[in-house]
């Protein structure tokens, strides 16, 4: 691929813009913590279950420490006070916290605050370890278990109860799939916790908790074993509480997620700055924990047009894979956003398709890329649909997306009949098997309409990316450049959550996280 | 649209390969292994539904203990189309210019039309559609309009507060869009909506329309609405709704009347 | 597949996206122009074959008078799938190696059988695939069986002939391929075909066995040949049956006896 | 495409080949004449109708003119003789013919033998002229309203009934068919006569009748003016009355015709004496119709396997393309078939049709060819059928086929219902719309497996036709080298219907279409 449409000099200026456009909000985001990452870290620790009136411990112990002033100092350090007056557990922590009157606590003598860290810092290490361990055994089952070829069959359930879920994730793993998500439930992502235990009501989806990850998780490695296949589970993080869900599923070993730097910002009005900052830390966990994600830059094309709006799609690949970088993970771990939406009335879209697959796999050669397929444009037409969404299965074994997820020939209608995900299955496995290595029987014609195309788009992309650089991000999400939605620096949900860290804030893990311990 | 005079009798089956075969295609899924039983099982369930001559096509393993079903039958059902009913047209709809030009005359102020996507639904495309310059399908949307003063508040918008903000701007329409209706959450949002328009005083007053694909005129009748509008709806079409409206609420113009566009 | 001790009652009904939702898909087309009244019309026929909550997803304009529908409902037809009878297998099948040595043993003696595609039929893929050296999906065909000796006459033999060169030869089974099914053109050949054998005096004397996609083996009984077999069909299976048959009428096994791979 | 896999030196080695394969077929041809040729004489100069017991007048007449042993003069003659009897009318001419005691009359005298011929070459003059005329009617209407682009979408319609046949028909084409063919009869290809008027009973198809294909062509004129575009028609001719059908079909003004030199004599054990002297005869006529044929290649690999049999495909092309090409026909109007019929659970099926349908363009340039859908495999499955379908739709945009029939998603069940025709209409539109140009956005990689296997094909092709070359066509159709049907010479249905010629035989249509007269 290399050479091909672009040179690689342009493509390492697009690198070398994206780094500085994040720049400024790595600034922020070194300054500021949230409510969310607070709680995350206290998750870590082992603080889980729910409060007498059903919030999250989580929630109870971090709004306390907000509402008396000092969440700034991190809710580690707090955490370590509590272990400290006493606490044998971190639940008794919890209720030791939510007792004292915080804001009475001054600062402990200069040794006595070293040893509190340093404790709390072992007790950090240890809770790292552990989750790694359980990461190494997903890791585990995975070599035992080899996973298919890709593209990487996925398949979301969606049913709103996670029993119910369960039966179709084993349904669609029989038939075929090698990734299930499990839909959220509608607007999970603007509650400001993360829901608790196993659930069985939702709407358009199924509450994203630790339990049902862990009930999914269980019953995929049973499936996994079963079919001599290891099959991946993914769900969703970015909204409100991005770290914290991140955290939920790396402990219970999830394969993947979706999670992207600007989401939120974008599709769920959540605050700008609340977004960065979350997106930072849970991204260092999904590193930690060798989940994949998945970015959403198909959505883009889901508001926006798709062909006028495709450069604003590599445009924010960019970024997000700088915020990817930066928050270290590595290639093989970025699943970034694309896909097939192209108004199928309009001619040569498959050239238009294939054209902008090609320049995605152009700029990230190593990356497995997430291939969504068309939504917008399907018609209730189920048999028009079906043949729409086997160009798109073309398209993915031609430019070798890692992760495809299979387009519903129902999608126009409602969320997934079991016997849809079979009938998606069946169609893209017959076209992974009868399209596989295509991309090595052709070179493309760089005087070609799919170059050209490229190119042009690429173009674009490039002045989106100076325009990001010269007058920041902020004011290029304000003037609508991404999926067409306008949002504000202050505005959204969320922004109460964002606290500026005291000159003594406290995060092992982000310490250990960040290799500064 | 063939007209009936008389109401003759015009009997109608499904048309397969023949006028008059009956043939229809089915597909499903039972929850049971795929063998010969589960084959005679689908047979016996078609046949449960009237259908004759079945034919189950293809047993497709779907999962361990999932077969899916298709299958060609017969269905002996005869409808009489000329019993089926839709208004006639009376008055024709209205072109952009026409519109703006009949509102400046009739009604001598703009129109005003609040809409958002209500509850927890995000979807906006649909509402934009029909709100926002742009419009859908190169029919202009409704902010367009000289004559209509459109606000369109996004999506996930909690239903009192449009209506507050519909009231506050004595509004003449108010435009709620549902699309997300997985185990009927429209309805249930859409209901909550008439239920908070009854607090506010509204119902009855201002236009109340819904909208979305999975929305019709009679459902949205049944909520509680003026008016429902489905998918492929037109801005124009929405337009000359709620001018009909409005000189019917202003007297002008009889309660009912059938117009070209309206919805059915 | 699940046996039910004392036939407890296990009831099914279609699996949509939740267990008992009773969704099912249907299309089908309706002589009617493409309008809001056709699509009440194609609600209304999915109504009278008892379908509620339809859903008419698709609208489609397949011509000027005909209108395609695409549509979800629910089915609320319940089975008690365990009083679906299937036959109780009590033989396994024979392999091909095993089947010889057994034919070799029991019958001492090659089993002839004779096999075409009759009437105006021209499809041999399928009798090739049971009768020829090839086989099918790796099952090796009849002539490939040193205790068979299989004689395949072709397409297009009139059923008179092939009756006739198969009494020539005492043949233990004559083997019937129809493939053409339009307007039943298959049954009419296949009656055809046994009221030659009762005129040849051969009926109850050799196995006739009936195959083509449309046949199973219900439909073959009722039109008086003794198995039918339909797609999928494997030549090791018809091998097996035969020699069940032959068996039979030796009075070396109780008629009746089922055994894995029989037709169904 | 020139120089694409194989040098342009070795595809004119495969056509010196041709040319000397059928080298003794044409000198049968030359020597013999058929009762279906003499019949098609007589219908061209306006013998219509049936006798009192339904069978038509033209066979009556020349069955009669072979039981006195006759016929080998040329039905012309006899014809003339008629005439110069003094019969007003052909019906008159039959008549008298039919009447006299044929072996009795002897040669006239060699000046009136001599004004014989000349009148009857007159006459024949001017059917040919009206011929010509009926034609220049149909070139005006597809002026007036032209075709789509090509490929050309083919449907079938197969009621059994005409009636029901023109309905469909129309439908077909307001949903956007560009070609409609009525599938004949069951069967009909044995009949030894063509059935006659309008008939509303047939299985698996409509039989092919003069009346009907008037009927046809005019309810499809009628709708080209509605939709203002040209629908074209087609029939199908092989069988024991090849250059009967084909006068029909050129008479009515038919734009296509299934004809095949080779067809009826492995799918239908049409003896092979009697198909290559009908099938000169049948194309000397679509030669002078304008009418494009379509043979029959792509039925070989529903017999046999079509991975393993690819190179009989193209051997036969060009054994075809030289019977036609000697017959008169131009290169347009040669639709020769082939098809997507590889297994689809074989690996990189799409990699191996597209190399096939690749070789074929290669090899015949100028050919409109027609592409046949998957059929053998197809499942009842109607969903997956539908994705197989529009893999072949792929395809046939991708390499530009001029003729491309539509895959049925039903194709495993049942002749296509009306909704089957629909749904793949609006399937192949999408197609053609989305990959329109495809070819020439690559270069085929020639070391890639495309190029390897199309050599590989090519080189079995003419391995193949060096020995149809060597032991001659005869030998190698015995041997079951095409299709896996074994024929014998002097085998099969018809042969009594083969008569040589005498010195003397006379028929002044083929000297006119020969360039003769
Ligand atoms: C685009 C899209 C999204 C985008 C939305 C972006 C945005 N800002 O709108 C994104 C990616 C964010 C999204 C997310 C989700 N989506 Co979504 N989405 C779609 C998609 C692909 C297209 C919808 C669309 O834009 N249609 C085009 C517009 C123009 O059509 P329309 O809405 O019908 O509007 C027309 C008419 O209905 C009418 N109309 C509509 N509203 C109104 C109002 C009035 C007053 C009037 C007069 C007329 C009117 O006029 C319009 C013009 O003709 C559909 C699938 C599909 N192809 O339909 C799924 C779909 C709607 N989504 C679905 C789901 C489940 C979700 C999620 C809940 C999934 C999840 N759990 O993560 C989320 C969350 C959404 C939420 N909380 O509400 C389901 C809904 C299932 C159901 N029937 O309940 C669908 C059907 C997909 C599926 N098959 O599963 N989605
Ligand atoms: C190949 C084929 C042809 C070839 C046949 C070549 C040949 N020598 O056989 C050609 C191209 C010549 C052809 C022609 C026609 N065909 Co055709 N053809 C097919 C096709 C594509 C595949 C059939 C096949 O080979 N299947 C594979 C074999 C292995 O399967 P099978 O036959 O079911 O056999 C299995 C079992 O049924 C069983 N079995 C079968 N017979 C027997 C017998 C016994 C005793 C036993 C025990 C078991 C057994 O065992 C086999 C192995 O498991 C089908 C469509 C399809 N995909 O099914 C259409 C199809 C069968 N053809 C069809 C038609 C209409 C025709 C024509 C009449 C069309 C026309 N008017 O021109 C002609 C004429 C045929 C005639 N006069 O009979 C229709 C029949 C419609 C219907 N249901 O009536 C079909 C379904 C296509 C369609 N959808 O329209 N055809
Ligand atoms: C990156 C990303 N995150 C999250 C979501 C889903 O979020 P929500 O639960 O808010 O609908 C999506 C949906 O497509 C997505 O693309
Ligand atoms: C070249 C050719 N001729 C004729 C036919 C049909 O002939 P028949 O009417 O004998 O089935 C076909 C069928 O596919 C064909 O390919």
């Amino acid at each position: 691929m290399s050479g091909l449409f672009v040179t690689d000099d342009q493509i390492a200026h697009a690198r070398t813009l994206a780094r500085e456009i994040t720049d400024p909000i790595f600034d922020l985001i070194a300054k500021n913590t949230t409510v969310s990452v607070e709680r995350t870290v206290l998750r870590w620790f082992g603080v889980d279950g729910v409060g007498n009136l059903g919030a999250p411990l989580v929630n109870l112990m971090v709004d306390r420490l907000q509402a008396a002033g000092v969440l700034n100092k991190g809710a580690a350090y707090w955490y370590g006070r509590a272990l400290r007056m006493g606490a044998s557990s971190p639940l008794d922590a919890v209720e030791r916290l939510t007792a004292a009157p915080l804001s009475t606590l001054g600062p402990l003598p200069p040794e006595d605050e070293a040893k509190l860290r340093d404790e709390v810092r072992a007790e950090a290490r240890a809770m790292v370890q552990e989750l790694k361990d359980r990461v190494a055994r997903r890791d585990d089952l995975k070599r035992e278990f080899p996973m298919a070829q890709a593209p990487h069959k996925y398949l979301i359930v969606a049913t709103g109860n996670i029993f119910d879920d369960v039966d179709q994730a084993r349904a669609a793993a029989q038939a075929g799939a090698d990734v299930i998500a499990v839909i959220r439930s509608t607007a999970q992502s603007l509650l400001d916790y993360v829901p608790h235990g196993a659930t069985t009501e939702g709407y358009g989806g199924t509450y994203a908790t630790q339990e049902n990850f862990r009930i999914m998780r269980e019953a995929l490695d049973d499936e996994s074993r079963r079919l001599k296949r290891y099959v991946q589970l993914t769900n969703y993080s970015s909204g409100l509480c991005m770290s914290e869900i991140a955290f939920c599923a790396a402990w219970e070993r999830l394969d993947m997620l979706l999670n992207d730097a600007m989401y939120g910002i974008l599709f769920r009005d959540i605050n700008m700055r609340r977004t960065f900052i979350d997106q930072y830390f849970s991204r260092r966990i999904c590193a930690m924990a060798g989940i994949i994600i998945n970015t959403g830059e198909d959505n883009y094309i889901t508001t926006a047009d798709a062909y006028d709006a495709a450069h604003t799609v590599i445009a924010s690949q960019f970024i997000n894979e700088c915020f990817a970088h930066r928050a270290g993970l590595k290639d093989w771990q970025l699943g970034l956003g694309h896909s097939y939406e192209i108004d199928p009335y309009k001619p040569e879209t498959l050239l238009l398709e294939l054209s902008q697959a090609m320049l995605v796999r152009r700029c990230f050669p190593n990356a497995p890329l997430k291939y969504m397929p068309p939504t917008k444009h399907k018609e209730t037409d189920i048999f028009f649909s079906h043949a729409y969404d086997v160009m798109a299965d073309l398209v993915a074994i031609w430019t070798r997306q890692g992760i495809q997820l299979l387009g519903m020939m129902t999608e126009a209608m409602h969320t997934p009949l079991l016997a849809d995900r079979y009938v998606a299955l069946k169609s893209a496995s017959y076209l992974h098997r009868a399209a596989r290595g295509i991309d090595e029987e052709f070179v493309v014609r760089e005087d070609g309409k799919i170059a050209n195309r490229a190119r042009f788009v690429f173009g674009e992309a490039m002045e989106l990316l100076e325009e990001c650089h010269k007058d920041g991000m902020v004011a290029a999400i304000g003037r609508g450049r991404f999926g067409d939605v306008k949002r504000e620096e202050t505005g959204g949900k969320g922004l109460d959550g964002v606290v500026e860290k005291a000159p003594e804030y406290f995060n092992p893990f982000l310490e250990l996280m960040e290799g500064r311990a | 649209m063939t007209t009936h005079p008389g109401r003759e009798k015009h009997f109608i089956r499904a048309y397969g390969d023949r006028r008059d075969d009956g043939v229809i295609q089915l597909s499903f899924t039972l929850p049971v292994t795929a063998s010969e039983k589960a084959k005679e099982a689908a047979k016996l369930f078609c046949q449960k539904l009237g259908l004759t001559d079945v034919k189950v096509a293809a047993i497709e393993r779907a999962a361990e203990h999932y077969t899916f079903f298709v299958v060609y039958a017969k269905a002996n059902v005869v409808l009489d189309y000329a019993e089926i009913d839709t208004p006639e047209i009376v008055i024709k709809k209205k072109s952009f210019d026409e519109l703006n030009a009949f509102i400046e005359q009739e009604i001598a102020r703009r129109v005003v039309v609040f809409g958002a996507c209500t509850g927890t639904d995000t979807h906006t495309v649909g509402i934009d559609a029909i709100l926002n310059m742009k419009g859908f399908a190169g029919d202009y949307g409704l902010e367009r309009y000289p004559w209509f003063e459109a606000y369109n508040l996004g999506s996930q918008v909690p239903n009192a507060e449009l209506l507050r903000r519909a009231k506050e701007k004595n509004a003449d329409a108010v435009l709620v869009s549902q699309v997300v209706t997985q185990r009927d959450v429209h309805k249930d949002n859409s209901r909550a909506f008439i239920d908070e328009a009854k607090k506010q005083g509204v119902h009855g007053k201002m236009t109340l329309l819904l909208g979305g694909p999975r929305v019709d005129h009679k459902l949205a009748l049944e909520l509680g609405f003026d008016a429902g509008f489905g998918p492929g709806t037109k801005p124009s079409d929405v337009a000359n709704f709620v001018v009909h409206q409005v000189l019917q609420r202003m007297g002008k113009e009889q309660k009912g009347t059938a117009f070209e566009g309206a919805p059915t």
